[in-house]
């Protein structure tokens, strides 16, 4: 099962890969990332991560990254949830779930899975900082390079 | 130059594009000759100051076309809804 | 913050996780594995999953295993726990979370804590049937290279 | 032979090796030919047709001693811990 929500709200990570395992067979293995507000960013001290996103596309891209993992690797189920708004250090961002029955799917797809929301889900973050000043989060090269390694390995 | 001869485009914009061009989303019309997404980032530059700013340096500009990911070369048709926005930064 | 429990008990992961980012600060995200008992071996259905392990040995074990992901991963903390005795299929076997300011760290000692965990850590496995039959479960020869891999690459 | 003079040793199986040599556990005292870990699980298979069947395949077992892992060239030491077992397979 493929569950894919772009929201505001927090959510449940438990209820999450309660979820997951109970709606696939044959699981041997869920595979996850959690992404978190940093509570600083460059030991700048962050009062707020807002998260900006294009609604309109966002579910769709998402959707087509969920369905190259699902190609590349054997899953029986994925979960990808997105928040967007304002949201404090030590708050939920991103949770990626990948089922697989082999523990080598489940983590390569996880990987896979968030590598590419990084550089291919519209969404842009800006830090406040406790200071008041604040600025858009630059695009990391490593984030590109995570993501195009997954090109190269492409099968 | 008659106006309603050229293409009309819905443009929106994304983080500090929206933020230097202080809208979110435009409706425009651009002559014939505008017919790439480059030539469009090119042609909005003239709209006001913020516009100028905020596409100061193209390179930094990526654009999606009707709700996918797109590039400059890429062809304007009527009635497309073009996203201009900064590097993608989610996760 | 480390911690490696052994036990007969279920667990609760998103206790696990909400335990594990409140005991840290400094987070960007936390990668995890869940194993889950599967339904099935080789097609053939599975009716329990019998984990044995060397008590005096595994805790000793795992804090090894943790220690060296510490070591070759800046993470700000981590979580393993991992079951022992019958289980039924869908039920939980074990658990690792690891915290990093950045992903990759966090993704990287996830896979490589599991990797040693399955050929270092004093667990064996035995599949009961549906028909009655029952086996103990071999040493998979991708565990191994899985395993070995991470010292090849080894800081 | 004097018992006494051996090396007095604590054997723990695991797994298969366990069921087949029908204990978890054995107090042991070993000559003092038997040096190793490969040693001791050479002179093992004479104790039962269990403990022989048990080790049949030497190169299949593994062993931790005194809860670490260990391998066959392994010295003993009086009052050691020696655990046998099959290739883990946890996680």
């Amino acid at each position: 099962m493929r569950t894919i929500r772009v929201q505001e709200q927090d959510f449940d990570v438990g209820a999450e890969f309660a979820g997951l395992a109970g709606s696939c067979t044959g699981i041997g293995g869920i595979g996850c990332f959690l992404g978190i507000v940093r509570d600083a960013a460059q030991s700048r001290p962050i009062s707020a991560m807002e998260l900006e996103h294009y609604p309109a596309m966002t579910e769709p891209a998402i959707e087509r990254i969920a369905a190259e993992a699902e190609r590349r690797w054997s899953l029986v189920g994925c979960t990808i949830i997105h928040r967007f708004g304002r949201l404090a250090p030590g708050e939920n961002i991103v949770l990626v779930l990948a089922a697989a029955a082999h523990r080598q799917a489940a983590l390569e797809a996880t990987a896979f899975l968030i590598d590419w929301l990084k550089t291919r889900a519209p969404f842009w973050k800006k830090e406040h900082y406790t200071d008041g000043e604040q600025s858009w989060v630059e695009a990391r090269e490593e984030d590109d390079i995570a993501a195009a390694q997954w090109l190269a390995e492409g099968c | 130059m008659i106006e309603q001869q050229g293409t009309k485009l819905t443009v929106l914009y994304f983080a500090w594009l929206r933020e230097r061009t202080g809208s979110a989303r435009e409706q425009v019309t651009v002559p014939e000759a505008v017919g790439t997404a480059g030539d469009l980032i090119a042609w909005l530059r003239d709209r006001s100051p913020g516009h100028a700013s905020a596409f100061a340096n193209p390179r930094v500009i990526r654009c999606a076309i009707n709700q996918e990911f797109a590039d400059a070369a890429t062809k304007l048709r009527p009635g497309d809804e073009v996203a201009l926005f900064p590097p993608v930064t989610g996760g």
